[in-house]
């Protein structure tokens, strides 16, 4: 099996999905851009192969996209819609969150909504206040809207596999900065459910849950500290919405002790919310108290080296998981 | 030329929708029925002028007044009514209310709460008929107050560049709730037609004048003309929604309004109309009548949606909880 | 001291506001229309009174509202924009959370962006899915933004004084189903400070944080229990962000017991928020697992009787808050 | 017409920005600077032309391409370099960088990189302006891709709602990102004509042909006249950000869209011109080239912003953390 680019898979299964079902169309802003494929390339070559009918270009007008998308979804498409940045939810989020996200709903159940949203989130390329945020906690408490972040290759092919083939919508989040990052993927088609976690490593002494990006930061953390002898079991929930619970429960009536690490701001976050659901369901499981690693409640700054601070790093996880397991 | 039947048609669709609103606008005063509710009276004829060039297959978004268009389209006074009253039959389950019902089977993709909100939706069910190639259209209706909304311009814009079959069918009433429409006559169809399509300005209480205007653009769309934009000019006759007192109107205003534009009265008094029998009106009316206060006594004694049916479809494979 | 509802605090307070300073102006939909004052009438007579150049009916266009408020803010107005009902937020967000919540740090410190927002959230009027929602959340986790949401008319008044006069953008969220609510108000100026919680009741077996509209069902639960013995503090944090984070921990160190009550919809919610402040920070304290009640993670029904369903209940609360005293 | 010492301003103002932006795509393209960065070259008079029609104290909302608005407006290089290094001491702490460079102190209401934000913040400078009767004026830069944005269609009825002192001002280059734009010239203008503001649309290469429509649109403005939209018809020059290879354009498109429309050859062949000096205009040249030198020194070894940095200004009565 090769190894291929977190970038290059979701593409892959971008032409396999558009060439199993016609009704898949693509549309969005540079989508069917010759020799560029948008602005990171994740879209190259789909226009070439299926043409501007199905592979749509739009002007910068992100309300139409995806109220389109939907209006489309409702009457027999499955689009894929590309917002290009996740910032620019704001210019669009009426169309998401009060119909797409709803329409199911309002309708009595007499439709489906198999929306796919692809879009960028984070920090770490210098993109600034206005191209850099994370924000998948806002959709993740929209009910209607299914939420997947990737951390790798092989999962960002079987969750967006899934995504597509799903009649409910669902908000891809591609993380800017790992689309780089390789593993080995399977050729043949094939799905992930939602609300399934991975584990990404076994441990017995802390468990950290961590989202997109942070899943690599854990696993970097995790294997310095076992070198120290420090097992920790690190949980990658793969979908935010619906979120696998059980796993993080399991793991920390194991472990006792538990790290959160999202890489969104701090209130009302992912990491405010698995820890609630601990404290909840778990309470008599834990040995310390949950900790959370989080950016700060800042905007993501320009500069290089205030980016730097902002975004967790893998040695304030490696700290605070050692002090988790001293207690 | 319209054939008798469809004059007909023409006739009991307007009438219909005008009776069932005032029987609710009625059961409403009592506080017999939930939530807001809007009147559509005065401006029946657009509704069913448009609709009356439209299939089951063609596509509508309707606002958040959007009785009339429902009628129009094709949903029946029963499923209406039991969704008016939220209940366990309603056609949204009673989820939805007077202010978001849709049926599919119709091809009305939903009454919509939030202003301008329709018209990009309306424009994805004009890209599927594109896509599939299947000769059907959609049409956007859209408030004055709404045609403000900068997603009426994005769908606008979409509709052009990508070539949609699909119609702005814009009802301007002068009014956005309790503010007036400083816009002159026209302008909502100028502005359309500053993107790029035709538009058409006309008197929307004139039923054939909006029936031909509908048929036009809806041929033009059928073809792979692309979008057209249709403003039609009525009065409103009620407040806002039901409750409003409307004390920022001048009683002259409103009464002299309400005089000269009743589509129905306009239609019949048409030379167009005039083969339609009196005799043949009054059974419809008759019709009419018993099908609301039937839709109404159902309404009234079908059940509640259970406890259950709060998480029930929003996601299709699993419940909200 | 006269009894006055919540909508007329409201309204005196913008009355007085104006009067004392110039440069506030109030913009929006149908707040300037004659003997309505908005949809709920809580902007009745400020046109009358200060004209149309300083209380401003604009167009149906949600962007360009607080965007210009925005604008105005920048360059020496202190705007009160209403947004009719915070589920229109879909159609404005951007001006909201990338462009006011972050001028002034984008642009290092060199404006102020004194913007209140006015708005009306919540369930229990009949106003069905996309007029009904809560939606704060989604504002506590932008940085830049305080949130707030008084429970009294005291409160309301205090706060929209402090709102005003605060050189930060403020969302200040009117709850529709408690705008009759009575208390006594001060015809003179106040301001209640941001980031200081109100303690509604004391107690001892159990701590409730409430918001909005739920700290009155909190109340009505804490009063029933007291008089089953069972003694109960509730908390009213009154802004949201900033959240008085220190009143809750030293309550829930006295009480040992936490329950949550928020009618947001149950994910990265303020329920979640708090309920991950404080297995953080007061973990030892704690004697039981904390507890939450918001609405289901379900869009509002139109249907009354779903509605009623939907919204935390009184009984709710008395039953998880007297589980959580028998621990 | 312009004095002379007024041409020699336009003439050093498009020069710097050239300058400037040539300098720094250099720097740019050795890996120097960080982010996003977007090149005005071949819009320089619009920018020019617009701003020496206003005051410090007059507003402009500018875009993801700001770095000409900016110097137009008046923002040193010094601070910009600072800026665009993101260093301590640059005029947003580093905090912004090239597409949120603000300068209050100039009426620089800030680049934004959200595409289509600006005009409704435009707008409500203008509404103080209005409020405060100060007769100021503020202007809104857009791009044609930007102008199909919903927010840009809102800000532009507002201002015609409220009768704003306020310029839409275009620029259109063909092109959105990797996109062509379909808009036939002047379709632009018509739109935001129809919304009811005067409209018109000229060449944006001729510095002088945008001087006198700003000139007049200004005046329209600080007199009460209301909101006016300017579209200026430009080639881009380069890619979309730096390092875009523009695969999706012809050479040949590129090359002699370069060829014809250069602004600043153009102006100086312009007979209204002929009174500038060569040698001046060589000073000119020389300190245009010293400034950005000891600009560009400046910011490289300037202070990066420190840990804390990262909290302050979230709020201005506490830090974020
Ligand atoms: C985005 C949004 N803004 C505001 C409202 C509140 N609102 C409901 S109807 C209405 C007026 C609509 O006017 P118009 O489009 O002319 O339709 P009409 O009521 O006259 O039929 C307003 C402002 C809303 N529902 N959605
Ligand atoms: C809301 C939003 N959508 C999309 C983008 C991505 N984007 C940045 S610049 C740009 C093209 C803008 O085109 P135009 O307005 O013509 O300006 P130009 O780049 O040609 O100067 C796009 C699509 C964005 N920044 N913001
Ligand atoms: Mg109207
Ligand atoms: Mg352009």
């Amino acid at each position: 099996m090769a190894e291929i680019s977190i970038r290059e898979a979701i593409n892959k299964t971008l032409h396999q999905e558009m060439a199993r079902d016609q009704s898949v169309i693509v549309i969005g802003e540079d989508v069917a851009s010759k020799h560029s494929g948008g602005v990171y390339g994740v879209t190259l070559g789909l226009s070439d192969k299926f043409g501007s009918e199905r592979v749509i270009d739009t002007p910068i007008t992100e309300s139409a996209i995806i109220g389109a998308a939907g209006g489309a979804a409702l009457t027999g498409l499955r689009p894929v819609a590309e917002l290009m940045f996740i910032d620019f939810l704001g210019v669009c989020l009426d169309q998401l969150m009060n119909q797409i996200a709803k329409f199911r709903y309002m309708f009595g159940g007499n439709v489906i909504t198999p929306v796919t949203i692809r879009t960028m989130i984070g920090a770490g390329a210098g993109t600034g206040p206005q191209h850099s945020q994370i924000l998948y906690p806002l959709l993740v408490s929209i009910p209607g809207i299914k939420v997947v972040a990737p951390s790798n290759a092989y999962d960002a092919k079987g969750l967006l596999t899934q995504a597509i083939r799903d009649d409910d919508p669902v908000v891809f989040c591609e993380h800017k900065a790992i689309y780089d990052e390789l593993a080995e993927v399977p050729d043949e088609e094939f799905v992930i459910p939602f609300g399934e976690a991975r584990k990404v490593c076994e441990g017995n002494d802390v468990t950290i849950v961590a989202f997109s990006r942070m899943v690599l930061f854990a696993e970097q953390a995790a294997k310095k500290l076992s070198s120290e002898g420090i097992s920790v079991e690190v949980i990658d929930p793969r979908t935010l919405s619906p979120l696998d619970d059980k796993s993080i429960i399991e793991s920390v009536k194991k472990t006792g002790k538990l790290l959160i690490v999202d890489e969104a701001n701090p209130y009302c976050s992912m990491a405010s919310e698995v820890s609630s659901v601990v404290a909840e369901k778990a309470f008599y499981a834990l040995k310390a108290p949950i900790r959370k690693i989080t950016s700060p409640h800042t905007p993501v700054p320009a500069s290089p080296t205030l980016e730097a601070f902002y975004v967790p790093s893998v040695s304030q996880i490696e700290d605070l998981a050692r002090e988790l397991s001293n207690y | 030329m319209l054939e008798n039947s469809e004059l007909y048609k023409a006739y009991r669709d307007m009438k219909l929708i005008r009776e069932f609103e005032e029987r609710i606008r009625a059961e409403y005063q009592q506080g017999k029925l939930p939530g807001f509710i809007h009147m559509y009276r005065a401006q029946e004829a657009i509704a069913v002028a448009m609709c009356m060039n439209l299939t089951d297959q063609d596509y509508i978004a309707s606002t958040h007044r959007g009785h009339g268009h429902c009628i129009a389209k094709g949903c029946t006074v029963e499923d209406m009514l039991l969704e008016l009253c939220c209940k366990d039959e309603g056609i949204c389950r009673g989820k939805g209310g007077s202010m978001h019902i849709a049926d599919m089977s119709k091809g009305m993709l939903g009454a919509n709460a939030i202003v301008g909100a329709g018209p990009p939706i309306a424009a994805g069910a004009a890209l599927t008929a594109k896509t599939l190639k299947n000769g059907c259209v959609s049409v956007a209706f859209i408030g004055d107050g709404a045609s403000d909304q900068g997603t009426v311009a994005e769908a606008l814009n979409l509709a052009v560049v990508l070539n949609l079959p699909m119609i702005f069918m814009y009802e301007n009433n002068y009014y956005a709730e309790f503010t007036k429409n400083p816009k002159p006559d026209g302008r909502i169809a100028e502005r359309a037609g500053a993107f790029g399509m035709p538009s058409v300005c006309i008197d929307g209480s004139d039923f054939f004048a909006v029936y031909d205007a509908a048929k036009s653009a809806v041929e033009r769309g059928r073809n792979g003309g692309g979008p057209t934009a249709i403003e039609a000019i009525v009065p409103r006759y009620y407040g806002h929604f039901e409750g409003d007192a409307q004390h920022y109107r001048e009683r002259d205003e409103v009464k002299s309004s309400r005089a000269m534009s009743d589509p129905i009265k306009i239609f019949l008094q048409d030379p167009r109309s005039e083969g339609l029998s009196k005799n043949e009106i009054e059974n419809m009316d008759n019709e009419i009548s018993e099908l609301i206060e039937t839709g109404l006594e159902k309404a009234y004694s079908a059940t509640e949606p259970s406890y259950e049916q709060l998480f029930t479809d929003v996601y299709v494979d699993y419940k909200g909880h």
